[in-house]
This record gives structure tokens, C-alpha cells and sequence, in this order.
């Protein structure tokens, strides 16, 4: 049984410098524990988009919590490049360790396999496998004939995996349907903090219907309650993606200036924080 | 029939490149490109009848993956996915593409997003066409200046297919695995070999006689007006507004 | 859109020698295609048990339609040993290639990536992995110190993939909720057969509550109605184990000439041939 | 309360290992194998109090697993699984597995259903308890003729667990993988160090004093009639109405 803690307090124990799995804005990241990190003054955190990175990682690098990025890439989709995200790198105050999808996908998995590497194919020729020096390349064992040369890439376990799903049962499974990207992250995190829209009743691997798209509360160490805790991004058929809040976030993040005073306006200031 | 958009004229010719007789089958089309254009090119080819399956990354409703965005790479790898789709900030005379940035890496210049997967799709999908609108020297580079995806590999390695042709504003290009080397296809309208090689900055080959990217037949802009709009509204709705003079109903 | 087939038809579409995997007993075999199998006469089939094999496979074997057997167990569950079974072992009529569990779905995931092999831990000490002449050793590259030895498992990609769902929806998409077994199944196989209890209206992928459990069409080749199509076996909520049924089997396949009189009751006969 | 039966004793005895204060801490318990006693055993645990997440693979509805069979071994990969149990159709001295069969591979001479997951769970869960009621020179033995599992593996190979314990019907017996063999922990009623040599094909040590296997408790008895069997009726009906004399209401 998961009693729900408050999302400051989840933000509370996610270390400065920690590795944090974050899913796309396709796929449930929680922007609501993103902003109270940043309220929190959170520092130096490594992220892994899960396979790409969008709002939240951009407002996180805006906001100056960001050391570290891994990610296939960051963008703001429909409404453009990523403004903060592109300025740190110009600036070069962001590691950028970029990667393609199939290859987060693979390290999450070797993690959640418990093996210490797993292959993939592609890659070679590419420049991303020229600048990974933890990539390693080796002839494959079961080749017809040749060399074959495969990658292996290195298992990956995020010290926290943080997404937001629809609902947790009373025993601390959360479910979040077909979006399992979250599943896997879950699974090959050292810890899981989950906000949800509600905590209902009952449990939901003793139904059918609900069972598949949803994760253990094995993997899930804390939940905390966050109503729109996606928001701007979609969350399953509940409610759609908020287009014109992230249109104007991508028009004042442009500068400096624009995006202190959106974050002011949206996360920091009192009426942000009497929002959440 | 109204005045044909050049949007209509790519889709048209994007439909044809994906029922090529000389290319392997597209039973299997994924379209993961942010641009609609490809999208509508396999609404197109969907409704004139051919029987093909589309996997549309970009749908809101009705994902067609259930083990969330690492099934499309998982299908791609077990050979699923006949055909995809990829641009490029820069792309190069070897079909080389640059989605990461100019400069040093990784896009001291300019970053662009990212990668996304084009380092895997391009090397094991059956088939890919490559789609930019923008033609200019800035885009259609020599070398790139960094490499997310390269267009041919070293013999020995594993690799499932390539780019097929390049799709732009001005013309279309068919590539050459075999020699890494783009060839004029077919110009679109008002374009010679002469403003194309003046706004490529890779060199090409061309024959002696270009044909003109053709007309879309009437019985193409009819479906592409009405049927494939229809199917492109949710998700695309400034585009079907532009091109096609149709909002979703409030 | 997929058009259901008969159940015989498809059975007539699985060639003789086909390696077939079979999910076990606690999760949606179709019994039914299995007894329409034998019906056909089908010949020299190499069996994968995903992970372990249970009273379809035990039948098939009786019948004489199995050469050869990759499982990590057959086994009727409470109703002990698997009798055909294990007379073909003790005859010597049956290839039997034993396997652990977590290697059959290892085999299988490499296949659903589209690697050559994925690593797994374990089994260094194990006979299994002595007589697996197709299993590696490598050192593991990413070892801290020492070798590190580690094993590498060939992808396994089965010809025809046969399991039983609960429903299809109109696109020819199978639900069969938390077993997701089964999806793995589909993915690495060539071609998936899939026996269903009822066709519904609609698409289960615009269903947030259905899409987690649901199999896409892609996967699907061919799907036939069989009610009751587990039977013996549980289907999720919809109907239990019956175990006399298993316990009456077991009892009366000890011996070939018991075998042969259960197989004309249940299977070939006018009677059994008029339930189906 | 009534007389203890022989498997209240062994349920006890299981629990009493599982909770021992030198092995690390049974946080979360996977329990696979047919025989019913494992599970009594984690029930009485956790109705005891102490907070341990059960993942039981027989139970028939809730399966707590939505990746399909393959979790378990995901989670015992990830390090997550801190007890499993294990059994075997014979066991060696060196705590060696046999559940493929006796004489030649693959079981020639009697075929048992096969490994199962043994080969990796053995490796990879924190530490497992052996359980074989039978205890007789056929199961027990020197050697076993296949291994499913072995008990201890060559220096350098990464293993993460290993037997805690062995206990049967006669006996309990402690493992030391360091020097690969089993010493006596404990004998249940009635048996002698003399006894269990008898009745043990392989050699192990002893102390001088053999404490006797403890009875259970009575607030243990009282715990296994009432709330554990209550857990455990819809799973092992069989071994309810045996052991406990309850039946699932009609």
C-alpha cells in the first residue's frame, strides 16, 4: 500500500546531480515534478530523454538544474526547436551526449534484462557512434560469413525514472495504458516517482481489462497527486496537448530575459505556485 | 480543377517514388517526419486503392504501438517497415544527413533537435525517401557537417536499404548506393539542370534530356482534396488549411 | 481487415516441418488449432515451447506430428508429467533441446530487435548450456576486471507463431490482455495464427483501456473463431482450468494404446469432430 | 490446538529462514515452484507482520505480472528478487540441480519435465531455499546425473546468490558455497545425525549437537490455520483440505 506524498516532497528526494529518465511529450513525462524541481532549485542533473526530450527538459535546462543531457534529441514539436536547450549548447554550459531512439531504447532494456550490454544494428557510419567512446563495436559471433560488425551498447540504469500516469489503485500500481516506454524506464530505474491524476480503489492487476497497462507498484517508490500533471502535454484520451501554452513558452523562452519572466509567471511566483 | 498547389505536385510525385516498379514493395510505410507532405503522399497511395499499411507517428488518436515508441524501431529491425521517411538540416552528395547541427559537434553553429532514430531507419528499413522542401546550397551540402545518418557503408556491414530518391521544392533525385551519387530524376516546373546545379551544393550527374516532374492527374488532386484531407485534418490542420482550403469543423 | 478463416484451413496453411511456438498452459495456447493439427495429420513440426510446453504440445507429440522440441519444460502442471512426452524421450522418437526459461524469451526479444544474438546472465555451470553447441561464451567488453564470462544467445525467429486471444476487432487486431508473452511471440515469428473466442466490432487501438493488451494486425496473418479455443487450458476472466479434463488426459495418455482411444474421442472422431 | 502435522513444521521451519538475521533481507519473494509448503511459508511471514512483497506465480488471478512470464526473470535480472525456492528431482552435495532427468541427457532413464527457469533464477536471485520433502538416497545424492542448476560456479563468473538452505522432510541442512557443501542445521522429530546419513546419499558435515528442528509456535499454528490458509485455498485447495481440513465454501 503507496500512501501518496506531496510533489514538493518528491521533488525534495531527487538528489542535485542525479540521473533522471524522462519520457517524450508523446509519452506522460510529469511536468508538474518537473516545475516543483525547479522550485526546489534543483542542480547539476544528469537527464535521459526516453528517446527524445521536450517541455519539461527545456524549461529543467532553462532553469539552470541541468549539467547533463542524453537524449536522441530535444525538440518542442509543433512548436519548434527547443529555445533553451539550443542556447545552453551555443553557450556551451550543457553536456550533450546525443544518441538515436532505438539506442535508449536498447540500454533501458539491457537494464531491465539485467545483462550489462545488448546489441543493436545500424549506427556504424554514423557520427553519434564516433562520439560515444562507451559504444564498443565487435564482430558478430554468429555471423554467416565476415566480420559483421555490431554495436553493443552499454546497459543504462537511471537513478530516478519520473513520469506521470493516469491513475494509481489503492495498492500503488499506477496505469498508463499503451504508453509502456514507461514501464521499461520503470523497470530499469533504481527508483520510480509517479505522479497521477487520481488514486482510485481496488487493485488494478486483478482486472483484465486494466492489467496490461499497468505498472507493479514493485517499481514505483513514491506517488504523489498531480491534476494535470502533464500539462501542456497530452495525457491518453483525458485531455489533449495545450498548443498555445507551449507555442507562448517557445515564444518567450526565446531570450533570457523572456524565459526568467515566463518562469516567474508559470512556476516560481505566487500565482504558479497557488496553481499546483 | 483549381490551379495545382506545389504541395499537390510533391505528394503526387512522392506517391509515385513509393509505387516504383523498380523498388522492393511498400506494404509496410511509417511516417515519423514532423512535414505532412509524406504523410499525404500514403494517404494518396492508400486511397487509390494499393494495399498498404500505414504507421503514423504523429496520429493523436489511435497510436498504432502498444509497446510504446520502441515498437516502430522493433519493427524496422525485423524488417517490417518496407519504406520511412527522413529530411535533414544538411544533406550531402552521398546521402549523408545532418540532423544534429552545423559546426563542431554536437551543433556548436546551429543545433538542430537531434538524430531521433535515423542512424537505425535508414540502415534497416527496405527503402528510404528522403524529403526537404528547402532546396538551397545552405541545405543540399557537399558534406555535412556532421553525420546523424550516412548514406552508404563500408562492404561487410549490415545494412537492409537505402535512400531510394530526394524529394525538394525544385526537383527530385534518384540515388546510387552503388557509386554514392545523386541523378536528376525529374525537374519541377520552371526549374532547368542549370538553376539546379546553382542551388546544390553537392555535384550530381544528369542525362542529357530531364524530364518535368508531372502534372498530378485530376483523379490524384480529386483524392488528395477530398479523401486524404479528410484523413490528415486532426493532425495536420494548418496544413490542410493552407493547401487545401479546409478547417475541421468547430 | 482481416476475414477469419476456418479453423481447418488454417491448420492446412502450417507446412509439415514448420517450427511452431506454443506459449505454455498458463497463458493462451489454442488447443484448438493444436487438435486441428492433428486432425490434419501434420508431420515433423519442431515445437518452441515459450517458455515451457504443456498439454498441446504433449498431444502433438503423441500424435506423432513432432520431430523435434526447444522448451524449458513440458509438463501437464497439477496433473504431473507429461505422458506422451516422456515416452518419446525414453524411445528416442523426439529431438529434445532443453532450454531455461529466460533463454526462450531471450532468443525470441533478439528476434523482436532484429539483432543476431542478446546476452543473458546465468547459466554458466548448467549442462544445458554444455549441450547447446549454438550458445556462446564471450567476455563481457564492459567488464569492470577479469573476463567476465557471459553467454550469448542465437535470435530465434519461429515460422508460424499459433496462440489463442480472447477477441479481434474489425482491423483484425487481437486482444489477449496481460499476456504479452504471446506479443513477443507474434513479433519474432514469421508468420502468428490466432485462434480468437468471438470478432468484435470496432479497433481496440482507439481504446486507451483495450490498446495495452492488444496485438496489432501487423503481426497478425490469419485469425479463425474457436470457442472455447484454450479449453482444457484457463482463458484470462472467461473461463478456468478444467482440470478432470487434464487429469482424465493424463490418466489415459500413460500408455499409446490409452493415448490412441483419448485421441479418437476427443480429437478425430465423429464426436469430437461435430464439437468443434 | 490440535496436533502439528509434519508440513506446519516445515512451513514454520521455511519461514524461519526466510527471515534469518544473517541472510540479507527477503524484501521481495518470488515463489514458483508446484509444492504449496514455499508459499504457506511466505504467508505465515508476511501475516506475521513483516513487510515483504510475495509475487506468487501459481495464483490464479491477479498475476502480478504484466510483461507476460518474461517479468520474473527481468526482475531477478534487475536484481530485485531477493528469495526464490527451488527444488529438484535429485540434489548433490554441492547443491546441484537436477530437474532434466536421470541417465544420459536429456533424461534417458527417467525424464523429469525439465529446468525450468533453475539455470538463471539459481544465479541471479540474492539467495534461494532449497525444498524437497522426499528425502531418500534416489533424490539426495552424491552426484546428480544432468545439472539443471549447479550449486557453486568457478571464481570470476558473476553470480549473485546462492542455496541458503536445503530443507526435507527429515532434516535441515545450511549451505557454505565458499567450500561448496552442506552442514546440518537442524533434524525434525524423531531423526539422528546416523539417521540422515542413512537416508542422504551425499556427504555433509555435522556439529557435535544437532539442535532439534523447533516446533511451531503456537501464535504460528494459529496464523497457518487461519489467515495463511485463507490466502492459500483458491490456489492449493489439495493441500488446504489436507493439512488445514478446509474447503473453499461452495
Amino acid at each position: 500500500m503507496t500512501t501518496p506524498i506531496s510533489l514538493e516532497a518528491m521533488a525534495a528526494s531527487v538528489p542535485d546531480g542525479a540521473l533522471i529518465a524522462l519520457p517524450p511529450d508523446n509519452s506522460l513525462p510529469s511536468v508538474a515534478l518537473a516545475k516543483a524541481l525547479v522550485r526546489r532549485g534543483a542542480r547539476g542533473l544528469r537527464l535521459l530523454g526516453v528517446p527524445v526530450a521536450g517541455f519539461a527538459a527545456d524549461m529543467l535546462i532553462g532553469a539552470g538544474c541541468v549539467a547533463e543531457i542524453e537524449t536522441s534529441a530535444v525538440s518542442l514539436g509543433e512548436a519548434g526547436f527547443a529555445p533553451r536547450f539550443s542556447a545552453a549548447v551555443r553557450a556551451g554550459t550543457l553536456v550533450v551526449r546525443d544518441c538515436t531512439c532505438p539506442a535508449v531504447h536498447t540500454m533501458l532494456q539491457a537494464a531491465e534484462k539485467g545483462v550489462p550490454f545488448m546489441p543493436l544494428r545500424g549506427l556504424i557510419g554514423s557520427d553519434i557512434l564516433a562520439h560515444r567512446p562507451d559504444w564498443t563495436v565487435i564482430a558478430n559471433p554468429y555471423a554467416d560469413q565476415g566480420e559483421d560488425p555490431i554495436v553493443l551498447l552499454p546497459a543504462i540504469s537511471p537513478d530516478v525514472a519520473i513520469f506521470h500516469a493516469a491513475m494509481a489503485d489503492a495498492d500503488g500500481n499506477v496505469w498508463l495504458g499503451r504508453r509502456r516506454e514507461c514501464a521499461t524506464i520503470a523497470h530499469a530505474s533504481k527508483r520510480a516517482l509517479v505522479t497521477v491524476e487520481r488514486v482510485v480503489e481496488g487493485n488494478f492487476l486483478e482486472d483484465e481489462r486494466l492489467a496490461a497497462g499497468t505498472i507493479n507498484a514493485t517499481y514505483v517508490t513514491e506517488i504523489a497527486i498531480a491534476e494535470r500533471g502533464a500539462h501542456p502535454v497530452a495525457l491518453l484520451d483525458e485531455y489533449g496537448t495545450d498548443a498555445a501554452y507551449v507555442a507562448d513558452y517557445a515564444r518567450m523562452a526565446k531570450t533570457e530575459a523572456g524565459f526568467a519572466a515566463w518562469l516567474e509567471r508559470e512556476v516560481l511566483g505566487p500565482r504558479a505556485a497557488a496553481a499546483e | 480543377m483549381s490551379e495545382i498547389r506545389p504541395e499537390e505536385r510533391l505528394a503526387a510525385a512522392l506517391a509515385r517514388l513509393i509505387l516504383a516498379p523498380d523498388a522492393p514493395p511498400a506494404r509496410h510505410i511509417a511516417v515519423g517526419a514532423a512535414s505532412p507532405l509524406p504523410a499525404a503522399a500514403c494517404w494518396l497511395v492508400k486511397k487509390q486503392g494499393h494495399p498498404v499499411r500505414l504507421s503514423l507517428l504523429h496520429k493523436r488518436s489511435g497510436n498504432p504501438f502498444t509497446e510504446g515508441t520502441r515498437e516502430l524501431f522493433d519493427l524496422t529491425g525485423q524488417g517490417r517497415i518496407d519504406l520511412f521517411f527522413l529530411g535533414g538540416g544538411q544533406i550531402d552528395g552521398q546521402a549523408n544527413l545532418n540532423l544534429v547541427g552545423t559546426g563542431a559537434w554536437p551543433g556548436k553553429d546551429v543545433r538542430f533537435p537531434g538524430s531521433f532514430g535515423s542512424a537505425f531507419m535508414y540502415m534497416m528499413s527496405h527503402r528510404t525517401i528522403l524529403f526537404r522542401e528547402e532546396h538551397s546550397p545552405r541545405v543540399l551540402v557537399e558534406r555535412v557537417d556532421n553525420i546523424s545518418a550516412n548514406g552508404v557503408n563500408e562492404p561487410g556491414v549490415f545494412r537492409r536499404g537505402h535512400a531510394q530518391a530526394l524529394v525538394t521544392g525544385k526537383c527530385v533525385f534518384a540515388f546510387h548506393p552503388a557509386r554514392a551519387r545523386f541523378s536528376l530524376l525529374s525537374l519541377h516546373p520552371g526549374e532547368t539542370v542549370e538553376s539546379i546545379r546553382a542551388a546544390t551544393g553537392f555535384g550530381f550527374d544528369a542525362p542529357d534530356q530531364v524530364p518535368q516532374t508531372p502534372d498530378p492527374t485530376p483523379a490524384e488532386l480529386e483524392l488528395l482534396r477530398g479523401p486524404v484531407c479528410d484523413e490528415m485534418l486532426e493532425t495536420y490542420p494548418e496544413f490542410c488549411a493552407r493547401v487545401f482550403d479546409r478547417k475541421i469543423a468547430a
